[in-house]
């Protein structure tokens, strides 16, 4: 989709306005990404331009080391201007010597953890910070070593720092600590919420989350080649995994400039749609299960079990599809399928419709999820919330209106917002989201075009262009930014998962709720810490800090081979 | 006699808990499949229990990261013998892809005695019930380490089959 | 030996006690022991007296006589009396043991003002007990009040403390101006202070002049049942009960309320013709009810230990009060339930004697080795203080009535005869299930102090040991009484029955007839037994099969670990994650808030005179405490200060009052 | 009252021993209907003893030291057992003469006591979540269960179970007693521990809550202890105020008994699987206005319907 | 309330009984699942692609001697992603139907295979990887010992 030449002259006189000098360079990176090259001291007056003054949604933050490149390490903050479909990239340098830059935090709450991430992945200090405890490295990572610099290598493994303690938010007066997690049954996946009760009420909380990074980033942009990471990238969640591989071939895709057949973009779309109402029964199912309802969960599930085997049936697996590649997709769904998975379709149609039914007018349902976990849409926007707490919240954004990618410039979603802000909203988003997505598949499958589903690349990728692709995953919106650099692998890959922003809303959210509260109210994010902690590990305090030598980090590194 | 007919149970009430060390929710979410109408887990006397106090068999899923690591190996502690660990899914019987990052450990043996393990990724629920069917002695093991050798380039090119030499 | 040589020994010996005590004041555990053996030895001489009077009854004799007045100190022990001077005697003896080691920790304030003026205390207590002449009566009363406000002023440093013994001072000479106005218009009416004269004069008065003779009843009531700290007038307890040293706190509890309720059955069962006693029975029965709710429901929401048994007590005395009311009620229409009804009474005094004072013994126990009240700070004490823990999970269990202990046996009683009380008159059966749902409530109170103390984990680390043997001791006996009396209800019964016998001259079906029952409790109403309570047999078939049970457990041959509390994964210092003692029950504290005066109100709201009627401090204490400082104002050249000006006051009074008595009466 | 040693003691073992027999019978059909509900095919109906077997042969894990903390499983399920004595079936209550209706609404109460100290002396922050809930859903539920007993107590004159019994047995429905009934049944829910009221334990909320510490044994002892109360107010349940028909056979009277607990049961089932759990605020308004609605017993019994 | 009740049952008791009969009956994936990986090692030539694509690490080459060359396959963390499958010039990796793979013996997940090479690289069939992507990175296979390049 070609972007209009107003927005851009829009926003460049907009942040001229206010920057007048200091704004050094702006290009627009095709398709759709205007790179803003600002002084670093103006990143703060230039934020509050663009989000203030121009109506720009924060994205994320990306630290980048570029000290082979450019000789400085580069933070690029990224904004989506909903309306004119443009990303808006805002790049700083901070000097390679003592990287520093101001922090955007108190224009923008939702940049706190990007800002905290890259002070723990690269080293840039934020200044400024209203919180500046590690994010996401391990506890006992040593300090002043930072594993995504370029010269430190991807399988590091430094002896464990001594002594070191998280630093925990101290529980007010009176009120005393329950701590749900790392393990607790309902978050399914490791984190920890330290919540500070008095009875049964919240009075406060702190998190310390990150227990599942893994690193991909690291991985993606040191050992992997392009067409390696998309199997990656499938990994970094395990129920929308087939969104996180689309969205980072996009991204590879645009910066490339490669265009993928039509059929090929008609196929993922299918598939994403498939995948959203899979998320979207099982998401029903775990909120059944976490209120204790299960019975939700088994039927809802019970639904869901023929879409998986048509998943699998499909792409060969029922979960990690493995069907994207660099140019479209690796595999062409038979025209003997097609019956069958509208068959299946209006199966859960009807299961749907009558689950609906029942569950709206349940009252002891309602008992639960009214006023509960409210988000207000003031706050929504401010901590940059996505999908459907957004939409919950009446924020209608949704990136497949906003960024239309794959096919979704000819099918068309319809929005599906609420206003009620509250868990049950969240309910009926998400329900009128599943038909929704069902409708979707019929369309795309009445439209489906002929043709290849796959672009050969013909010669390599250029180094050192941005390509950044959303896709609105069933939890909201992920981004993926990849700079392209040499050896076939890209020099930084920074995703964004839906659950970053919206976890970070979780505080106000569970605030003077009750205990039993807040499993759903966490439920009713969907949360997915997989996804959001896909790089590093939070809060720790250390002594000295050492500076590791080159020597040093190579020989931290694993031994590597058959034998581990 | 009783006593021997309650250690006899145990297999027939296997009651797990669930900990997810890392993994990207693939597994989780199979796991919790394998309970659900198609697969009925609970037909076995499966059940998913909420307290690791309560538990008699350990489901790990995903690569130990560096931060889990302390976490988990407490989680083994808490659980009262006899105790199963059951690794599931690429990442916890081997460590993934990301077997090798700085935040990961590698797989789930690298931190718990892992007793069975269940690959795939993620495993259909078959397969974890499979898994399970096996710790339980109700169905064979059908995989063993392979250990071929071309033991002789001119055999090869004559066409003749080579020795094949299968270790188990 | 004579009764009248055995009550002089009695009073001498524990004369001789206080005076030697006082001598030797300036070493404080020497005086406590001093005390001790004063007590003990005074205790054989009483313990004669209780036996002969629950034999066969002592009866009257003269010591002193007024002839001028129309009064003589006239001295009989009758088995209502009997029991109450065996309660006392057993308090006050396992109340100075514990307070040998316990005062010792009192730095700033001598003994000298403690033991004697127990001792004095005490022996006035016998004389309140056995003095059939109501002026005498007043003036041991007075005595008694006057030397257990000395003990709650104990600590002169402790702003509280002085302000909690001014309020009790206040307080309980209203009421005693109260009472001596009923005596006055009953002397006025009879010319004797004697109370058989004072039953006929009652009679005579209800006949003639009912409006007078309901307002003594009304003053009477007031009076005592202030004593007993029966709300909205027994406000002075829960101030008083934590600043007095926990020794003196187990005596106000144990046995100084408890003077109150012998006030009240000797009133209105003694004074009260059965015929016109079902409207009063009623009051006192509502009285009660009120009394043991918001006693519970305050409890409940109380982090401070001591204030938290304070009401507590207002709780359990509501309890006594139903019952004493459900008794009086049912003199005439029911008089098999009116025995039932007031041994349940009589046996949940003596019960809640031994588990309260065991309580409160064991809050001072925790007080003396850590310093703390604040449930919220305490935590973990279990294995540092065994013995304390134990004796008070036992009071603890028995204040809830979990059977079988003590508590459980009276309680019983107590709700039996509402509800059979309430198959004629439904209004009991109400308020039997308020009394049920009360006994919950206890039960929640006494799990958070259990939880919050002994369990759990500390905000900071107490290092303790147990306390001395001379404080656990009664501890640990007062709960074995409370698990032997609840098992064996029968044998408590057995000195019960005699005395509800005694304390309804009119007469009564005699205790044994409906309180049947080989191995335990069983009501036989018009020859049908409608209700029992077989304690041993209970116990005996929980005890075995629970020990099968436990064959069970040991069946499958599991071995033991000891293991760190599970956290979820994460380590945490235990301080940080122990449950504060103010977060027990919270969402039920605010379901029920709209009860609670001082707090913002939530729905369902109560109507704001309901509101207003339980803060006594506005309506009750306060006016008359800010008179009495207009008073004091305004003759400010006569104040110095000394509580001993305003008995002055009092004694003015008194002659006021008796002026206009005999205005009034003509 | 005449009786006789023998009978006596006969007959409470045998209900001791029936209770401690059937009810994992009971919890397992429960499951087979729950599985039902959940268009699965469910664990076997012998399934909750194969449970209790394997937990009694598992490790003790515990966090106390001390033999209070050691036989609180014992004494639960001893109190429970006891329960069953004071509880009418088939027959008048073995130790019915020992124990009457406000006995046994505080037995109820002892086991449920004896619950929560075990989980304050587990020493863990949710056990004591869970204990502080458990108190408070027995503050609001007993009230309602006591209510439907007294209304009991007023028809038949006596606070003797038994005496109920057989009153009920010999004049047929009322409105009152039907009332009642009904506000045992909606009691039982909580007194079963069952969702939504299953507030206390919780597993998704607080793990466990009150036996998130207790493990092997205990752990059996307190699940078998839950699953013989369920029994034994269902039981209480039906024979009180549904005792009709009565054969005054005993073995008879007794399968009956039975059969018809296990219907209670299997409705207790169904309320389980269709509805979430609540909070406990809303526990506990819930059951103060079926507390004042079930008054309506009381006050219909009091004026003879 | 009573309705959405009964709404809700209409819905479990509709749908009846699905439990599948798995593991007492067997319960196949569709053709197109992929399973457990397999060599056949009559038509490996050592070229060493596999182990280039994939993202895993899942294959390692160690040059033994001169003419031997050993392929290990940890299949315990592979993805099932089938590139090794695609890339192969000879077809001898694939990826098999075969999901029930638990064991209860880390060493059971390991495939090996000696390879001999042949002295003149077999008459010139090299492979040739099939996009441009992956030709450009075929500069160096995984060594034994260093991990991934």
């Amino acid at each position: 989709m070609a972007v209009a030449e107003g927005a851009m002259a829009r926003v460049v006189d907009g942040i001229t306005d206010r920057l007048g000098q200091q704004l050094i360079e702006a290009s627009l990176s095709p398709p759709d990404t205007l790179q803003l090259v600002i002084d670093p001291s103006a990143v703060r007056a230039a934020t509050e331009q663009l989000v203030r003054g121009l109506g720009a949604r924060f994205l994320i933050s990306i630290g980048v080391d570029r000290r082979l490149l450019a000789g400085d390490f580069g933070v690029v903050h990224l904004f989506s201007m909903d309306a004119d479909h443009l990303f808006v990239a805002l790049d700083c340098s901070a000097a390679a010597d003592d990287p520093r830059i101001d922090s955007i935090t108190g224009v923008v709450p939702g940049a706190a953890w990007s800002e905290r991430e890259f002070r723990d992945a690269v080293g840039v200090e934020p200044v400024g910070h209203p919180d500046p405890r590690r994010l996401m490295l391990a506890d006992d990572w040593p300090e002043g070593l930072y594993p995504l610099r370029r010269d430190v290598p991807y399988n590091i493994d430094p002896p464990p720092a001594e002594g070191v303690r998280p630093r925990f938010a101290a529980p007010p007066e009176g009120a005393s600590v329950l701590a749900m997690g790392p393990f607790y049954p309902v978050l399914e996946e490791p984190a920890y919420f330290r919540l500070f009760v008095e009875g049964e009420t919240i009075v406060g909380c702190d998190y310390r989350g990150f227990y599942n990074h893994r690193g991909i980033e690291k991985l993606g942009d040191s050992t992997l080649t392009y067409n390696e990471v998309p199997y990656l990238a499938e990994r970094i969640c395990g129920i929308c995994g087939f969104i996180h591989s689309s969205c980072y071939c996009q991204a590879v895709e645009k910066a490339a400039g490669i265009e993928v057949p039509r059929r090929a973009r008609f196929l993922r779309t299918l598939l994403l749609e498939v995948e959203r109402i899979h998320s979207h029964l099982l998401w029903l199912g775990i909120a059944g299960h976490i209120i204790g309802f299960d019975t939700v969960l088994m039927q809802a599930w019970r639904i869901r079990e023929p879409v998986m085997w048509l998943a699998e049936e499909i792409s060969g697996n029922r979960k990690t599809y493995g069907m994207n590649t660099i140019g479209g997709v690796r595999r062409d769904v038979p025209a003997a399928l097609i019956p069958k998975l509208l068959a299946t379709v209006a199966e859960v149609e009807r299961e749907l419709t009558a689950v609906r039914d029942a569950v709206v007018t349940d009252t002891t349902v309602h008992a639960r999820t009214r006023n509960v976990g409210r988000l207000e849409t003031a706050w929504a926007r401010e901590v940059c919330v996505v999908g459907p707490p957004a939409r919950a919240s009446n924020v209608a954004i949704d990136a497949r209106l906003d960024h239309p990618y794959a096919a979704y410039d000819e099918i068309v979603p319809k929005i599906c917002t609420d206003e009620g802000g509250d868990t049950w909203a969240r309910v009926v988003v998400r329900l009128n989201e599943a038909f929704e997505s069902i409708r979707l598949v019929r369309e795309t499958l009445a439209h489906m075009p002929d043709g290849p589903v796959l672009t050969e690349v013909s010669e390599p990728i250029p180094a050192g262009r941005l390509g950044i692709s959303t896709v609105e995953a069933p939890r909201g919106e992920a981004v993926h930014a990849v700079l392209t650099g040499e050896d076939n692998r890209p020099h930084r890959w920074r995703v964004r998962a839906p659950t970053y922003p919206n976890l970070q809303a979780v505080p106000a959210m569970i605030q003077n709720q009750m205990i039993a509260d807040v499993p759903i109210t966490l439920g009713s994010l969907d949360p997915c810490f997989s996804c959001t902690e896909r790089v590093e590990a939070v809060d720790v305090t250390s002594g000295a800090i050492r500076v590791y030598s080159r020597r040093e980090l190579a020989s931290l590194a694993k031994r590597g081979g058959a034998g581990r | 006699m009783l006593g021997q007919m309650c250690k006899k149970a145990f297999g027939r009430a296997l009651w797990v808990y669930h900990a997810n060390a890392g993994a990207c929710n693939g597994c989780d979410i199979e796991v919790i499949n394998v309970l659900t109408p198609y697969y009925d887990a609970e037909r076995f006397g499966i059940r998913l229990v909420g307290s690791p106090r309560h538990a008699d068999a350990l489901l790990v899923s995903g690569p130990v990261t560096r931060q889990v690591a302390p976490a988990l190996q407490r989680l083994l502690d808490a659980l009262p013998r006899p105790r199963l660990v059951f690794a599931i899914g690429s990442c916890a019987t081997g460590g993934g892809c990301w077997f090798d990052s700085y935040a990961v450990l590698g797989g789930a043996d690298k931190v718990l005695p892992v007793d069975f393990y269940i690959p795939g990724c993620p495993p259909r629920p078959e397969a974890i019930l499979y898994g399970v069917a096996f710790a339980l002695g109700l169905v064979p093991k059908q995989v063993a380490a392979e250990h071929f050798s071309q033991e002789d380039i001119e055999q090869l090119a004559a066409g003749k089959p080579m020795t094949r030499e299968v270790r188990t | 030996m004579a009764a009248q040589s055995l009550l002089g020994w009695c009073v001498a010996l524990l004369g001789v006690g206080a005076a030697a005590s006082l001598i030797v004041s300036r070493r404080r555990e020497l005086a406590g022991w001093v005390a001790l053996v004063a007590v003990a030895i005074a205790w054989v001489p009483l313990a004669l007296l209780v036996v002969a009077g629950f034999s066969r009854g002592v009866p009257e004799f003269d010591v002193l006589a007024l002839p001028s007045l129309g009064a003589r100190l006239a001295v009989a022990v009758d088995p209502l009396s009997a029991l109450f001077l065996a309660v006392t005697a057993v308090i006050a003896l396992a109340a100075v043991l514990y307070s040998v080691h316990y005062m010792t920790h009192y730095r700033a304030d001598g003994v000298a003002k403690f033991y004697p003026v127990l001792l004095v205390f005490f022996a006035a207590t016998i004389g309140v007990l056995v003095t059939q002449d109501l002026l005498f009566f007043l003036v041991f009363w007075e005595l008694m009040t006057l030397t257990s406000f000395f003990l709650v002023i104990f600590e002169r440093e402790s702003p509280a403390s002085q302000r909690a013994g001014l309020k009790y001072f206040v307080i309980t000479h209203a009421a005693t101006l109260c009472m001596l106005a009923a005596f006055l218009l009953l002397w006025r009416q009879s010319g004797s202070f004697h109370l058989a004269a004072a039953r006929e004069a009652m009679g005579v008065m209800l006949v003639e002049r009912p409006l007078t003779a309901h307002l003594v009843l009304l003053l009477l009531l007031i009076g005592f049942a202030t004593k007993a700290g029966v709300l909205p007038m027994g406000d002075w307890l829960p101030d008083a009960h934590p600043v007095a040293p926990s020794g003196m706190s187990a005596v106000l509890s144990g046995a100084l309320v408890k003077l109150g309720i012998y006030g009240l059955i000797r009133v209105f069962c003694g004074l009260l013709p059965a015929a016109s006693s079902f409207g009063w029975g009623v009051v006192i029965a509502l009285a009660g009810t009120g009394s043991l709710l918001v006693g519970a429901l305050t409890a409940l929401r109380q982090n401070d230990s001591k204030r938290l048994l304070a009401f507590s007590t207002i709780g359990q005395i509501g309890y006594i009060c139903l019952a004493l009311g459900v008794g009086v009620a049912c003199l005439a229409e029911q008089p098999a339930l009116a025995v039932v009804a007031l041994a349940g009474a009589l046996l949940h005094l003596v019960n809640h004697a031994c588990f309260k004072s065991c309580l409160f013994m064991g809050a001072g126990a925790v007080l003396f080795r850590t310093g703390e009240r604040d449930l919220d700070r305490l935590g973990g004490l279990w294995h540092q203080m065994p013995a304390t823990a134990g004796s008070t999970t036992v009071g603890s269990l028995a204040l809830a009535g979990v059977p079988p202990f003590n508590g459980f046996a009276s309680k019983w009683l107590i709700i039996c005869s509402c509800l059979l009380a309430g198959l004629q008159r439904p209004i009991f059966m109400v308020l039997g299930l308020v009394a049920l749902f009360a006994s919950l409530a206890t039960l929640a109170y006494v799990l958070k102090v259990l939880g919050a103390v002994f369990f759990g984990a500390a905000q900071r680390r107490f290092v303790v040991d147990e306390v001395p043997v001379s404080m656990a001791l009664p501890q640990v006996a007062l709960a074995g009484l409370c698990v032997l009396l609840g098992v064996l209800p029968q044998l408590p019964l057995r000195l019960v029955s005699p005395a509800v016998t005694a304390a309804v001259p009119g007469g009564i079906p005699a205790a044994g007839d409906v309180l049947g029952g080989l191995l335990g409790i069983s009501i036989t109403v018009d020859g049908a037994t409608v209700a029992g309570w077989a304690p041993l047999l209970v116990l005996a078939t929980g005890i075995v099969l629970s020990a099968l049970v436990w064959g069970l457990q040991r069946m499958g041959g599991a071995t033991v670990r000891e293991v760190p509390v599970w956290n979820c994964g994460e380590e945490h210092d235990s301080g940080i994650v122990r449950y504060a003692a103010s977060s027990f029950y919270l969402p039920f504290k605010q379901a029920i808030a709209g009860i609670y005066p001082r707090l913002s109100l939530r729905a369902p709201r109560f109507p704001s005179p309901v509101r207003r009627t339980l803060e006594m401090d506005s309506w009750l204490y306060l006016p008359v405490a800010r008179l009495m400082e207009r008073v004091s104002h305004s003759t400010s050249r006569l104040h110095v200060g000394v509580p001993q000006v305003y008995l002055m006051w009092i004694v003015l009074g008194a002659i006021i009052v008796v002026g206009l008595v005999m205005v009034v009466a003509g | 009252m005449s009786w006789n040693v023998g009978a006596v003691v006969g007959l409470a073992l045998l209900n001791a021993a029936l209770v401690l027999v059937l009810a994992p019978l009971a919890e397992g059909v429960m499951r087979k209907l729950r599985a039902l509900i959940h268009s699965r095919k469910g664990p076997p109906i012998r399934q909750p003893y194969l449970d209790l077997a394997k937990l009694l042969a598992k490790e003790d894990l515990r966090v106390t030291p001390g033999l209070f903390y050691a036989v609180m499983p014992s004494l639960t399920l001893g109190a429970v057992l006891v329960l069953a004595t004071l509880v009418p079936m088939g027959a008048r209550p073995p130790l019915g003469f020992a124990g009457d209706v406000v006995v046994l609404l505080y037995v109820t109460a002892a086991s449920a006591v004896l619950m929560m100290l075990t989980a304050f002396a587990s020493r863990s922050p949710y056990a004591f979540v869970g204990g502080s809930r458990e108190m408070m859903l027995l503050m609001a539920v007993e009230p309602v269960m006591a209510v439907a007993l007294v209304t009991g107590a007023v028809k038949a004159g006596s606070l003797s179970a038994g005496a109920i019994m057989e009153w009920n047995a010999a004049n047929g429905p009322t409105l009152s007693m039907a009332v009642a009934g009904f506000a045992l049944l909606l009691a039982l829910q909580a007194q079963a521990g069952r969702l939504p009221f299953d507030i206390p334990e919780a597993d998704q909320e607080i793990m466990g809550g009150t036996f998130i510490e207790q493990s092997g044994p205990r752990l059996a002892l307190f699940r078998w202890a839950m699953w013989a109360k369920q029994l034994v107010v269902a039981l209480l349940l039906v024979e009180l105020f549904v005792p009709w028909p009565r054969f005054g056979l005993l073995p008879v009277d007794l399968v009956l008994a039975l059969v018809k607990a296990m219907v209670v049961l299997l409705l207790v089932a169904v309320i389980d699987a269709v509805n979430p759990r609540l909070r406990i605020d809303q526990a506990i308004s819930y059951y103060a206005k079926v507390a004042f609605s079930s008054l309506a017993a009381l006050a219909f019994a009091v004026i003879g319907m | 309330m009573f309705m959405a009740k009964l709404r809700e049952a209409v819905i479990c008791f509709k749908a009846g009984r699905v439990t599948l009969p798995y593991p007492a009956a067997p319960h196949d994936p569709e053709p197109g699942f992929r399973g457990k990986i397999t060599i056949d090692p009559d038509l490996c030539f050592g070229c060493g692609g596999c182990a280039n694509v994939c993202p895993a690490g899942v294959i390692f080459l160690h040059d033994a001697e001169q003419h031997a060359r050993i392929l290990e396959l940890h299949w315990s963390r592979c993805t099932y992603c089938g590139r090794c499958a695609e890339v192969c010039p000879e077809d001898a990796i694939a990826l098999t139907q075969m999901f029930e793979t638990a064991t209860d013996r880390a060493e059971d997940m390991v495939i090996s295979l000696k390879v001999f090479m042949g002295p003149c690289q077999r008459c010139g069939r090299c492979f040739l990887p099939p996009t441009v992507l992956d030709q450009m990175d075929v500069a160096g296979f995984h060594e034994a010992g260093g991990g991934r390049p």
